[in-house]
């Protein structure tokens, strides 16, 4: 599988009403590489990103994710992906260990591995307390498991870093960072951060791709003209 | 069904540490009792007339509870990190429809006793079998009804008045059969028969309504 | 014609009073429903007027603009190329994907 | 793209007719019954009416599961009208309904008759279809969420007729019951023209405001196409579909 990519986009759109979300969207994304998607609020990095996860059907062009096409085969994609975006996902009223043994089970993944990722983000100590009085960080942390706790082949992450202290970004980095090895799609309001990080970069505006180069080659013109 | 018994048991466990939907119906039926005292002005009432006050109840008190089911996934991203794992969609149906039945059993626990101490003349204790079997076949209508109305209502933005108005009129044919056949049950003479009819009507009612409920559960969650 | 004689057409005792109703209630509905498509009507109509006028000063403008092309007048007439548009919002959406509508979309 | 208005003109032309037809058996050729009298002529108007909402309910239903199949949002919009104009002849079967109880039993509210009683709940049930619609902003969701809706209703529709008359003690003798009837000739021949009738104007009807809210959609396109987008105001929330 390592030759096909592992996400295909051509000619992808998706509306809201009459507002367009995303338009005429074509990019490839070989087998654990990364792509940075660049933007402004609003310019349908978070579309991108909940098209990609399965929770929204493109409108118009083709959506193929590891060799899988949307939305009709997306069943078979779906376990093999992990988002980590604004909403943590968790029950604020569940201890952290509840959530991810709830997640677990709907993932069928052993509970072992639940105690494996506490400690490696080390979260065993605060993991029976409920997840809402927990920091915006520890919460970050706790999604982070979640998000990898199914050992995805995808992974979204949308403004992963944010809430995360320096010390925090490190006990995170083997899980979603390059080491893991992972395909990767990150979006990040800090443009330098994310283009170290990527192969790729697309850049987004009112939902049209103005760049869809390698890393290496997005110049700060390029850059600005996203955010002018 | 593994994943039904998944999400079930997390709704139990939510509801254990928020004790948010349970206590709520058992209070609003025992109030409604004591309305219902003085509103009929009568210490004690039988027959018909307290089969509809129990079911009138019942009904209303699951209308409480059809509204909180949905609410912890809409407001904390359950609906994603649902569809996000590789399950069966109509899962979640089975796990939320059965949640709702359990809690409307454990309203009955608590709220039957109430209606038979508070209100009911005729002693309650040799009505029980067949009043527990009328009442399990009506939770099963409103449990199938009130998760079908919770999640098409829990999307919208008027959520707490959209549900219990659309739902009310479709469970008006669950509350006939259900009043009709515990009608006879409590009245003076002691235990009438277990009337038929209503029961095969109510029957019918659960199972079309589940069947249309399987059909278009999932359309409410695809975006 | 004895049709006509045989049954006294609106006997205006009480009984006829409700018939009379019934029937007088059943074609009030029907106007009141005419009465709202014909306003939607008169507005669609404004519309259509309206939209005319727009296009017929924007071909005004486009005429100015080829007599004199070289001059550049203080506020320059900028050519609304109405196909593109800055987009914001969707042409009918093309034909493909999944059931979106026709290209002369509905 | 189908336009709906070309069959319009023979169609109103011919539901015209129908119902002068049907109007002058009523008054004039059909014999006075036996035990209401001049009354029962209201029978004439309520029932179809009742009938002809009902199934522009269920006809409401179909359309609505050829949406969700199809996912053609066109369905969607056939969907909507069809419910909106049983609604509409809905309130006027009621009006009628409750006139009749007031002449034949003296008050304008009655619960012996199966009929009128199912149908209050019929009507309370699809009066929320249009708030639901309005209360949902994504126009996409808006078509599924309300195709759900009266696919729930489609059958929710005969299941309550069901149990509302078997809960019915009958207080007169069922004149025609929405199933069998039991009417001598000249009142049968009556009844069906004037159901003939109402059915055509249901259909005139719903093909005029299918034909309106098509000539609204192609316009709003026309205009965005040629005046660019900026120009047009935002689209209002509606519970009708914009698609």
């Amino acid at each position: 599988m390592a030759d096909t990519p592992a996400i295909e986009l051509r000619g992808v759109a998706r509306y809201f009403g009459e507002r367009i979300a995303l338009r005429d969207l074509s990019v490839t994304v070989p087998a654990g590489a990364t792509l940075a998607v660049l933007g402004r609020n609003g310019a349908g990095k978070s579309t991108l990103l909940r098209v990609l996860a399965t929770l929204l059907r493109q409108h118009a062009g083709e959506v193929v994710l590891l060799g899988e096409p949307l939305p009709k085969r997306a069943f078979a994609v779906r376990g093999r992906l992990g988002l980590l975006a604004h909403e943590p996902l968790l029950y604020r009223d569940l201890s952290g260990r509840e959530n991810l043994r709830y997640h677990a089970r709907l993932h069928g993944v052993d509970p072992e591995r639940v105690e494996e990722l506490l400690s490696a983000v080390r979260m065993e100590r605060r993991a029976d307390e409920p997840v809402r009085l927990l920091s915006r960080g520890m919460v970050q942390r706790v999604a982070v498991c979640r998000a990898v706790l199914h050992d995805p082949e995808i992974l979204l992450l949308d403004e992963a870093r944010a809430n995360l202290d320096p010390g925090a970004s490190e006990l995170v980095e083997p899980l979603v960072g390059r080491p893991a090895g992972r395909t990767r799609v990150i979006t990040s309001h800090d443009p330098q951060a994310a283009l170290a990080e990527a192969d790729l970069a697309l850049g987004l505006r009112d939902g049209r791709p103005t760049f869809s180069l390698p890393a290496s080659e997005v110049t700060p013109a390029h850059v600005r003209e996203l955010y002018s | 069904m593994k994943t039904a018994f998944t999400v079930l048991r997390k709704d139990l466990l939510l509801e254990l540490r928020t004790l948010e939907t349970l206590p709520a119906m058992a209070l609003f039926s025992i109030s409604t009792f004591v309305i219902f005292h003085f509103g009929l002005n009568q210490d004690t009432i039988h027959g018909q007339l307290a089969a509809g006050v129990l079911t009138a109840t019942l009904l209303f008190a699951g209308i409480l509870g059809v509204n909180r089911l949905f609410v912890a996934e809409r407001e904390q991203g359950g609906f994603d990190a649902f569809l996000l794992a590789p399950v069966d969609r109509s899962s979640l149906l089975l796990a939320k429809a059965t949640a709702l039945f359990l809690f409307l059993v454990a309203l009955e626990v608590i709220a039957v006793p109430a209606f038979g101490v508070l209100l009911l003349g005729p002693p309650l204790g040799p009505r029980l079998p067949s009043l527990i079997v009328v009442l399990a076949l009506a939770d099963l209508g409103i449990a199938v009804i009130g998760t079908l109305v919770s999640a098409l209502a829990v999307q919208t933005r008027a959520r707490d008045v959209i549900g219990p108005v659309m739902g009310l009129p479709l469970l008006i044919p669950a509350l006939i059969a259900t009043a009709r056949a515990i009608g006879p049950l409590l009245g003076t003479v002691g235990p009438g028969s277990l009337p038929g009819k209503w029961l095969l009507i109510l029957a019918l009612y659960d199972l079309v309504f589940a069947l249309v409920a399987y059909a278009v559960f999932d359309f409410l969650l695809e975006d | 014609m004895t049709l006509l004689g045989i049954a006294p057409a609106l006997p205006l005792h009480a009984a006829g009073k409700y018939v009379a109703g019934a029937y007088i209630v059943f074609v009030l509905v029907i106007l009141i429903y005419v009465a709202i498509m014909a306003v939607r009507l008169g507005r669609m109509e404004r519309q259509l007027v309206e939209l005319n006028r727009d296009l017929e000063r924007r071909d005004q403008a486009a005429t100015e603009q080829d007599r004199d092309p070289g001059s550049t007048s203080a506020e320059p007439e900028s050519e609304p190329d109405a196909a593109t548009g800055s987009d914001a919002h969707r042409e009918p959406a093309p034909v493909s994907g999944s059931g979106r509508l026709g290209d002369s979309s509905l | 793209m189908p336009t709906y208005g070309k069959g319009l003109r023979g169609l109103s032309i011919l539901t015209f007719v129908t119902i002068a037809v049907a109007l002058i058996l009523v008054f004039f050729y059909v014999p006075l019954d036996a035990t209401q009298g001049f009354i029962q002529k209201i029978f004439y108007i309520h029932v179809p009416l009742a009938i002809v909402s009902l199934c522009g309910f269920v006809f409401g239903g179909v359309l609505a599961v050829m949406h969700l199949r199809t996912g053609d949002r066109r369905y969607d919009l056939r969907s909507y009208v069809a419910i909106h104009m049983a609604l509409i002849f809905g309130v006027a079967a009621l009006l009628a309904g409750s006139i009749w109880a007031k002449a034949s039993w003296g008050h304008w509210w009655v619960w012996n008759d199966p009929t009128l009683v199912s149908y209050l709940i019929v009507l309370l049930m699809f009066a929320t279809y249009t708030p639901l619609r309005f209360s949902i902003e994504d126009p996409e969701r808006q078509a599924r969420y309300a195709s759900v809706f009266a696919i729930v209703g489609g059958a929710f529709v005969p299941l309550n007729f069901i149990a509302v008359r078997a809960a019915q003690e009958y207080v007169h003798p069922r004149v025609l019951t929405l199933t069998g009837s039991n009417l001598p000739g000249p009142m049968l021949l009556t009844f069906l023209v004037s159901l003939l009738g109402i059915t055509l104007l249901y259909i005139t009807l719903w093909k005029y405001e299918m034909a309106a809210k098509n000539t609204r959609i192609q316009m709003r396109a026309l205009r965005r196409r040629l005046l660019g987008d900026d120009d047009i105001s935002p689209l209002q929330r509606s519970a009708a579909p914009s698609l």
